[in-house]
């Protein structure tokens, strides 16, 4: 098992290099940078000697690859020394910024999570058994429904139907908090906030959890190990939570985990409709703005929390099931 | 001895875009206590959905057991509520599977699978249970029982998790037991052994058996009875002796002739049946064999032969049983 | 301040109205004391340090946080001379030796938050800090101060700027909202200390900056301007997307937005919530530019380049496009309130205003035709942004195809868009714009130069230049404004070198309850908040 | 597990007689959903290809004394803001959509077959580095290799058909690369070598037509989320531009903006996506249960 | 995969002409070793399954040599090594006098027209893509036995009439046929580049027993027609016995006993042999009966790590001490009776 996961944990380093190079290469392939951005971009006249004094003092100035004092030592330098450096835009620690906007990017995370899995796992499992009735054509298209609508489009409807009707019967148009408060200084207020997106987002990744707990369900209850619980009497409840939901639940994990990954970090459009100030606004931003030295560490973030969740899964998967564990 | 299970007339279908599939077709045979009856075919014959119809796990849809009644110690199984039939499933009646590799639930341990099944009917305490488990497991011969209670099913060999998948299937003192192909994806030497096992647990503890297999070798060291099964229907039934010794109906005829035999000098040529089984969604109103039978005659196209009793017990579906030795030793 | 009545959404208020009558309405009203107001600001913050950024996005969250030398006068910043003494003392002096020395004497009685006095050190080393940046410090604004020689401390009440000749840009150019006060002592322990602190004198107190989220401010006691400011706190909420500025105004999360919104979002705003919703509308120091690249066949073509304004339909433009975006005024190059701009009539003359759009069209296709170019097909190189680049690109290309030209759409997000203009240059037609913060046409106007470092023709328009060289000279208002025909009709109607689209509109719907905010013609413009009050009856 | 094996009649293999009507009634009886999405992706079809006879308008073409006009008999889905008939530009917009879907899913299957098969055939170090490769574009947010793809190359169709595809070929091979790692395995690959033929002929001949299943598969899903990114890329701004009809387009912009006074702006082509996307994945749903049950895992 | 690219051409094999009667293959110290891989990027074995361990035997025109042996002995990859779609790890391979195992792929050309191949499972043997005509004229058009499309149609027509199929079949998909059908198919796929010696592995072992019967007789005919030489491995001991001249008992990748097949199955003399026979049951309930049913205790043990000197002491009857350390020998005991064994 510890070899698994160390063996597991290298495997991580070519991924990461890989990623490391694509997103300083791609960022560069951007024509301008964040000096041009920030005093050219107002249309404002700019004095192309003040933008070369601010290229050189961010290192813009440097070669991009080759040698030792390059934008990619620049980059990759800071691993080796624990600084991520600052961010070009603000000039603030990349750490700080990040780790403002983490916190809410990992709450909404996890509540988009809990909705998903709330409603999936029931409505996947009823689904399954009760397949091809109504029932489970009505599960299967609310779910296809949720692939099939664009988040944003969803967002920009709730808050639109919030405002009309929250006037309509209370007089006052009322929308969720634009700004955000930490669960423990205002949770009301917090709550109020988050539901929304959390709902919206939810609905949509629970479409992926439902179809894949349906059809695991569906491939597992065909099992022999299934019959053979039904020979053995045991009765229909404890087959499907016993025997078939805990094995039917592995791929399902697979399923969360990895949207729970890309939850952290991409929910770039509804982070937009919701104005959260999350790590998908962030990177938009940093995009933006040419902010490299925040887009990439923001690109790897997201890379490294897709790769160690896929790492935790597989872990996980070998310790929920035995014949993982120790192949 | 009492007829412990009696089954008449049992039809079971499955709808299929195909068509409907007439997988057992009016089968009626019995099975006293104690006793260990065959039931062999080549696949598709529906031997095993005969053996799944019992216990009434048919997947339904796609299948349906249309016709027919079950009686196990007097009582219909098919009128039982889901209930009650649940009740019946693992207590009275158990089963063996063909497939030990995929038969046992993968992330429950042995024990786990072993003790909810004795908790459930025998209504013990879980101390009990592990303790009738032990035991349960030292007389299928696995040894280090308490070790192995601990472990899942990938740690077992094939062998070893068919000698679980037994004692489960004893594990409630069960009147019957309906192995289904329970050797097939072993290997001759483990095959022996599982076999040898089941034949003398069943002796030892008076559980009457069931075994269904296409091996005819199997069937004559270890069956009291035996019931030829082709297309749906039982065509020949009777005892080991009389089944092997004198085939009453011409596919079990062109069975016993078509299989190499190790005990016999090579050098002679086997006589096989020729064609193919037919398709089951197609049957029609005459004899489902006749295509393939070197003695079909005109009437066998027009009607079904029954089932009938030609000698003490035995039983068999031909129009021409009554001439069937001296067809035998006129085409040999 | 006029207040919308109920649906009276369409109501056309020029910014010239608003000063007039509206004043004495102001003045009726008893400025409430408390509140905290929550504005949303649609840009973000960089650096703190105003001395060095552009955006309005630092404007707006962190100026009322700091002081500045002049002002655009807040209870009249629609005036484009109108400037008053912030932390200078009696009004805006005149200059003394020629026109060449300005002497400000600074008021006593201000303290800087830390609680240390801000004297004529503090100013000096402000504006050394932006006219004389020692080497490797930025300031974005230093080539606005080019005839500024020396700036001198004589007192700790006194500053004397001295000039290197006279210029009309200075009181202008020093009035600039980005010009914040910095402490001496502070710019002499980090000359960067700014970037990332805020410590100024203005009328509230640095709280708390979550960055991406919002900056809070508190009211500061000890604010020169005594009785000022009203308000308790304010919080600039960051909202990067228009609608969501929009839903956070109609569902109260904030009171105000302080750049513009598009005409229907107005509309929007004043049908639900009908008199909780004023509304206050301007002419905007922002004009939207179709600039050809002349290094390219055909547009060093001057009868292409006429053909390409000819085809545009402002007057027909200003009508719809003012439905739904924020472009309404039909202007030539000068900001259109301004007493250098031309009358409708003066337009008129000028190719592409004309009042028939039929003949306009016609003469479009003849000039094409001449040119060898009937059919001609173009890319527009637009920026990603929605209002009001992409609306009019929309509608450029509209009007191209009505007069016989095939026009795809390339469009950018910001930074490449500025490489592409200012670096790449591999543009046909290229959308840009003339923004400025304090109204000064005569600076202004540069952008229409070959010259000028903004702008991205690439022509060269000797004639062009020695006109500007007059105008720059003239001292006579009445010459300033021929010059300044001659200047326009040849830029952008003989050369057509750029097309104006329209000028923009800045309009601000708010909360009725948000009182003394009057609208600039830029956004940079009246952004302390001194002066804003809360109607906790109207709440 | 108990339906029994059909034996198949011998000889002459009898035809089916059902009319291949009643044959497309039994497919629907079967699967309801996945003949509705059919539905929706043939009415997609037929508006994308008749789009110039069927739509009443020109799409393009600004009539600025018409905009946002309510649903009513001239214009029976409004007009936007620039007085652009919504239907009209809704129905050119399914060619958009279609074109875009279609041509990044052709070219994201077809790439990740390719080389999913020449990975699972040769494996070893090949199979390796293109795995590692693999990883890191499955593990890279998309939004940034379109927002690099889009600001390096530009705005327009064909830029946004590469951003989008890229991420689509390793989600593809990675799928085709199991199962046909899994046919590999199979005899009738050993036996096509025991013929000595060449790997070639093996990979195009005999494992590429039997990963056809996931692949069409992967293709249609492909469709529906192709639509899909193209609108949330449109709506960021940096998808197709105007004055090009384009559902996701019609969505940014002023619609937001005009939701409340004129909801037709942002409604129909929100609902014209999420439609044309459900029955992409209703038809790819239907077309997995029939092509490959095993593959529902994915 | 042996190589991906092809290696350069080596000298032109001479196939020797092999006469009935004379050695058409002989396989010397056979070894095949797979190994246990670990590693990211750069990988190396950290243990061995030795599959096959030191097997030689030699096959005579016109015979069919069995090779038997439960599951995981060593004989499907003994025929796989034959046919060189694995590259043994040591030995030689002398087919009509040349070495398989120095050939590179141009050179195994000729020797896949000389060698074919019958698998197990008629299900998965064909490619469900392909026409049953496809499927058989394919080796014929690759190898350029029958260039001409017409004639070659012609002859699958005949391959398949002589498998005892309608030669209509050539226009139907493997899945429009039954299991038998298809085992038909494959053999007239092997048949069709005219082989010399075909390795049947399992051929028969999926097919219902009424089928099998006909597959057999097939087999034995063509046998007679074609003047074949066939490995037949399988697991079914009845079959073997019934086809094959000489039978091979394989366990745990080693060869345990070698006989003439009458000989073999009447006087087994390895105690594995001996107990492999006991298991089969016989379809005579009489003979059953009388028969003694010697059951072999315990179970295979894993091929990464077998018992140290003979593999099948740990459940011999007879082992002693000394079979813990000493390999026996393959020795000929009797006449053309070979058993690796030291107690008999």
């Amino acid at each position: 098992m510890y070899k698994y996961v160390v063996k597991r944990l290298l495997m991580m380093i070519p991924t990461l290099i890989g990623a490391a190079v694509l997103v300083f290469l791609l960022l560069r392939a951007i024509p301008g940078d964040v000096c041009e951005v920030r005093l050219a971009g107002t249309g404002l006249y700019a004095d192309p000697a003040e933008i070369e004094l601010c290229q050189k003092s961010l290192g813009l100035d440097k070669p991009l690859i080759l040698g030792l004092d390059t934008q990619f030592t620049d980059f990759v330098g800071g691993y080796f020394t624990f600084d991520l450096g600052e961010s070009m835009w603000t000039g603030k620690p990349i750490t700080y910024e990040i780790g403002l906007r983490f916190k809410l990017s990992l709450q909404m995370a996890i509540m988009a999570t809990v909705v998903a899995v709330a409603i999936a796992i029931p409505l996947g499992i009823i689904s399954a058994v009760k397949q091809d009735t109504w029932i489970d054509y009505a599960v299967r298209a609310f779910s296809i429904a949720g692939i099939a609508i664009p988040s944003f489009w969803l967002g920009i409807m709730i808050i639109l139907g919030l405002l009309i009707f929250t006037q309509a019967w209370l007089g006052e148009p009322w929308m969720p908090p634009i700004d955000y408060v930490s669960p423990l200084e205002d949770p009301w207020r917090n709550l109020s906030q988050l539901i929304w997106p959390a709902v919206a987002t939810g609905y949509r990744y629970s479409a992926v959890a439902t179809r894949m707990t349906r059809s695991a369900m569906l491939e597992v209850l065909r099992e022999d190990y299934v019959r053979t619980a039904r020979a053995k009497g045991l009765m229909e409840k404890v087959i499907i939570n016993h025997h078939a939901l805990k094995n039917a639940l592995l791929p399902v994990v697979t399923i969360i985990a990895i949207e729970f990954a890309f939850l952290i970090g991409g929910l770039v459009v509804t982070e937009q409709v919701f104005n959260l100030n999350g790590l998908g606004k962030l990177f938009v931003e940093s995009v933006g703005n040419q902010d490299f030295a925040l887009t990439q560490q923001l690109v790897m973030l997201v890379v490294l929390v897709f790769v160690f969740t896929n790492l935790v899964v597989d872990v996980f998967y070998a310790w929920l099931d035995p014949r993982i564990r120790y192949s | 001895m009492a007829k412990l299970l009696d089954i008449k007339n049992l039809r079971t279908q499955f709808r299929t875009s195909g068509g409907v599939v007439k997988a057992v077709d009016g089968i009626s045979y019995d099975v006293e206590e104690g006793e260990t009856v065959a039931i062999v075919g080549e696949s598709g014959c529906g031997k095993s959905v005969s053996a799944m119809s019992v216990l009434r796990l048919i997947p339904d849809p796609p299948g349906r057991i249309v016709e027919g009644s079950i009686e196990f110690q007097g009582r219909d199984l098919l009128q039982l509520s889901a209930e009650e039939i649940r009740k019946i499933r693992g207590a009275q009646i158990s089963m063996v599977f063909q497939e030990p590799m995929t038969s046992l639930n993968p992330v429950l341990s042995i024990g786990q699978q072993l003790t909810e099944t004795i908790c459930l009917h025998l209504g013990v305490s879980e101390q009990e249970a592990n303790k009738r488990s032990r035991d349960l497991l030292g007389m299928v011969g696995i040894s280090d029982a308490a070790r192995r209670l601990k472990q899942y099913p990938h740690h077992l060999s094939g062998g070893m998790r068919q000698r679980v998948m037994i004692a489960l299937a004893l594990s409630c003192e069960p009147k019957l037991i309906i192995a289904d192909e329970p050797t097939t994806a072993l290997d001759v030497t483990i095959q022996a052994q599982i076999l040898e096992l089941m034949k003398d647990l069943s002796r030892r503890l008076g559980v009457a058996l069931i075994i269904i297999t296409h091996n005819l070798g199997v069937v004559a060291r270890y069956a009291d009875r035996v019931n030829v099964m082709y297309a749906g229907k039982i065509v020949e039934m009777g005892s080991a002796e009389q089944v092997y010794h004198n085939p009453q109906h011409p596919y079990t005829v062109g069975l016993l002739a078509s299989v190499p035999r190790m005990d016999q000098h090579r050098g002679k040529r086997l006589v096989p049946i020729e064609g193919q089984p037919p398709d089951l969604t197609r049957l029609d109103a005459g004899c489902a064999y006749r295509a393939r039978c070197r003695w079909a005659v005109d009437r066998c196209t027009a009607e079904i032969p029954p089932l009938e009793e030609l000698a003490d017990k035995q039983f068999a579906a031909c129009w021409r049983s009554g001439e069937m030795q001296a067809l035998r030793r006129e085409a040999s | 301040m006029r207040r919308f009545g109920p649906k009276l959404a369409t109501a056309v208020l020029v910014g010239c109205a608003l000063a007039l009558g509206i004043a004495g309405q102001a003045s009726a009203d008893m400025p409430q004391r408390g509140g905290i107001l929550n504005f949303v600001v649609g840009s973000k913050i960089p650096s703190y340090d105003l001395h060095k950024e552009t955006t309005f996005g630092v404007i707006h969250p962190i100026s009322p946080f700091y002081s500045l030398l002049i002002r655009v006068n807040p209870d009249n910043p629609q005036s484009a001379t109108d400037f008053v003494c912030d932390v200078c003392e009696g009004s805006v002096p005149a200059p003394t030796n020629g026109g060449k020395t300005y002497t400000f004497k600074i008021r006593k009685d201000i303290k800087f938050h830390d609680g240390t006095p801000l004297s004529s050190a503090d100013v000096k080393a402000t504006f050394d800090k932006i006219i004389f940046p020692p080497e490797g410090v930025p300031s974005a604004r230093k080539a606005f101060f080019k005839m500024v020689k020396s700036v001198e401390a004589p007192d700790d009440s006194t500053v004397v700027f001295n000039l290197d000749f006279p210029s009309g840009a200075f009181i202008p150019a020093l009035a600039t909202p980005f010009n914040i006060i910095m402490s001496k002592a502070k710019l002499d322990q980090d000359i960067g200390w700014y970037a990332k602190n805020v410590m100024g004198s203005g009328p509230f107190v640095f709280v708390e900056h979550q960055p991406g989220s919002f900056v809070s401010g508190k009211r500061y006691d000890n604010y020169h301007h005594k009785g000022q400011p009203y308000l308790d706190g304010y919080k600039a909420i960051a909202a990067p997307k228009m609608a969501v500025r929009l839903q956070a105004i109609r569902g109260d999360r904030a009171a105000i937005e302080f750049r513009g919104f598009p005409p229907k979002a107005r509309d929007d705003l004043v049908n639900a919530l009908g008199d909780k919703i004023t509304v206050q509308e301007s002419d905007w120091n922002c004009v939207l530019l179709s600039t050809p690249n002349q290094q390219r066949k055909p547009f060093d073509d001057a009868r292409v380049r006429q053909a390409l304004t000819l085809g545009v339909d402002r007057w027909g433009g200003s009508k719809y496009l003012s439905q739904i975006a924020i472009v309404k005024t039909v202007g030539g190059v000068v900001y259109p309130n301004h007493p250098l701009a031309a009358t409708k009539d003066e337009l008129t003359k000028l190719k592409g205003y004309g009042t028939d759009l039929e003949a306009s069209r016609a003469e479009a296709k003849k000039l094409l035709a001449e040119a060898g170019q009937s059919g001609l097909s173009f890319e527009l190189h637009n920026r990603g942004v929605d209002q009001p680049y992409k609306v009019v690109g929309t509608w450029l290309i509209d009007q191209w195809a009505k007069a016989g030209m095939k026009v795809k759409q390339r469009v950018q997000p910001t930074p490449p868009f500025y490489a592409t203009l200012r670096k790449k240059k591999d543009f046909d037609v290229s959308i840009d714009f003339n923004c400025q913060s304090v109204i000064n046409p005569i600076a202004d106007v540069t952008k229409f130069l070959g010259s000028a470092g903004n702008n991205y023709g690439q022509y060269e328009d000797a004639e062009l230049e020695k006109i500007y060289d007059k105008l720059l000279r003239s001292g006579d208002e009445a010459e300033q404004r021929a010059l300044m025909r001659q200047y326009e009709t040849r830029a952008i109607s003989d050369q057509a070198h750029i097309g104006v689209t329209l000028w923009w509109y800045k309009i601000n719907p708010h909360r009725s309850y948000v009182k003394g905010w009057k609208i600039a013609p830029s956004h940079y413009l009246n952004q302390q908040l001194d002066n804003i009050w809360l109607d906790k009856s109207l709440m | 597990m108990a339906t029994p094996e059909v034996y198949i009649d011998s000889e002459g293999l009898a035809e089916d007689q059902r009319s291949l009507l009643g044959k497309l009634a039994g497919l629907c009886r079967r699967q309801p959903l996945g003949a509705a999405g059919a539905l929706v992706v043939i009415a997609m079809i037929v508006m994308a290809v008749f789009a110039n006879l069927i739509s009443p308008y020109d799409p393009e073409l600004a009539a600025f004394e018409n905009m946002l006009q309510a649903p009513n008999a001239d214009y029976w889905f409004g007009t936007d803001q620039f007085g652009r008939d919504i239907l009209t530009r809704l129905i050119y917009g399914a060619r958009t959509a279609l074109f875009v879907g279609f041509t990044c899913a052709f070219i994201g299957a077809t790439g990740g077959l390719v080389l999913g098969v020449a990975s699972a055939y040769f494996g070893g170090r090949f199979d390796l580095i293109l795995q590692r490769i693999m990883d890191v574009f499955m593990a890279f947010p998309l939004i940034i290799l379109a927002l690099a793809v889009v600001a390096t190359l530009g705005t327009g169709i064909q830029n946004v058909i590469i951003a989008i595809t890229i991420p689509f070929i390793p989600q593809c091979a990675r799928v085709v690369r199991s199962s046909a790692l899994s046919i590999r395995e199979i005899p009738y690959v050993d036996a096509a070598r025991a013929c000595g033929f060449s790997d070639l002929r093996i990979i195009l001949r005999h494992m590429a037509p039997n990963v056809m299943a996931p692949y069409l598969i992967m293709l249609t899903t492909f469709v529906g989320q192709a639509i899909l990114l193209e609108a949330s890329l449109s709506y960021l701004g940096l998808g197709v531009q105007e004055p090009t009809p384009a559902w996701g387009l019609m969505l940014q912009g002023g619609a937001e903006e005009y939701a409340e006074s004129a909801p037709w702006v942002p409604i129909f082509p929100g609902i014209a996506i999420s439609l044309a996307v459900f029955g992409f994945n209703l038809f790819g749903d239907a077309l997995r249960d029939l092509l490959d049950p095993k593959l529902r895992n994915r | 995969m042996s190589s991906v690219q092809p290696l350069p051409a080596s000298e032109p094999s001479s196939f020797k002409k092999v006469q009935k009667g004379e050695t058409l293959i002989e396989i010397r110290n056979l070894k095949m070793y797979f190994p246990v891989l670990e590693g990211i990027v750069f990988q190396k074995a950290i243990a061995h399954v030795k599959a096959v361990d030191d097997v030689s035997f030699e096959i005579k025109k016109g015979e069919t040599l069995g090779l038997v042996g439960e599951s995981g002995c060593g004989k499907t990859t003994t025929g796989r090594c034959i046919l060189q779609l694995e590259h043994p790890t040591a030995g030689d391979i002398i087919f009509e006098g040349v070495n398989l195992n120095e050939l590179d792929q141009k050179g195994l050309i000729p020797v896949r027209q000389k060698i074919q191949v019958i698998f197990q499972d008629p299900y998965s043997s064909l490619n469900p893509r392909m026409k049953i005509g496809e499927i058989i004229g394919e080796p014929m058009k690759v190898h350029g036995i029958q260039p001409d499309p017409g004639k070659r149609r012609q002859r699958v027509a005949e391959l398949l009439s002589i498998c005892g199929l309608n030669p209509a079949f050539a226009e139907r998909y493997p899945h429009e046929m039954s299991g038998g059908q298809r085992q038909r198919v494959g053999i007239a796929r092997a048949l069709s580049l005219n082989p010399e010696f075909i390795i049947c592995d399992e051929a028969v072992s999926a097919l219902d027993v009424s089928i099998q019967a006909q597959v057999i007789n097939l087999l034995e005919d063509l046998r007679e027609e074609f003047d074949l030489t066939y490995l037949f491995i399988a697991h079914d001991l009845s079959v073997v016995h019934h086809l094959s001249n000489r039978v091979a008992v394989m366990y745990l990748g080693k060869m345990v006993e070698l006989a003439e097949s009458d000989e073999l199955f009447d006087n087994p003399m390895h105690p594995y042999t001996e107990a492999l026979l006991s298991a089969v049951p016989v379809p005579d309930p009489t003979t059953e009966k009388q028969r003694r049913h010697q059951v072999l205790q315990g179970e295979v043990p894993s091929p990464m790590n077998p018992p140290s000197g003979c593999v099948f002491h740990p459940r011999c009857p007879l082992a002693v001490d000394s079979c813990r350390q000493v390999v026996p020998p393959l020795e000929e005991k009797r006449p053309g009776h070979w058993v690796a064994c030291t107690q008999v």
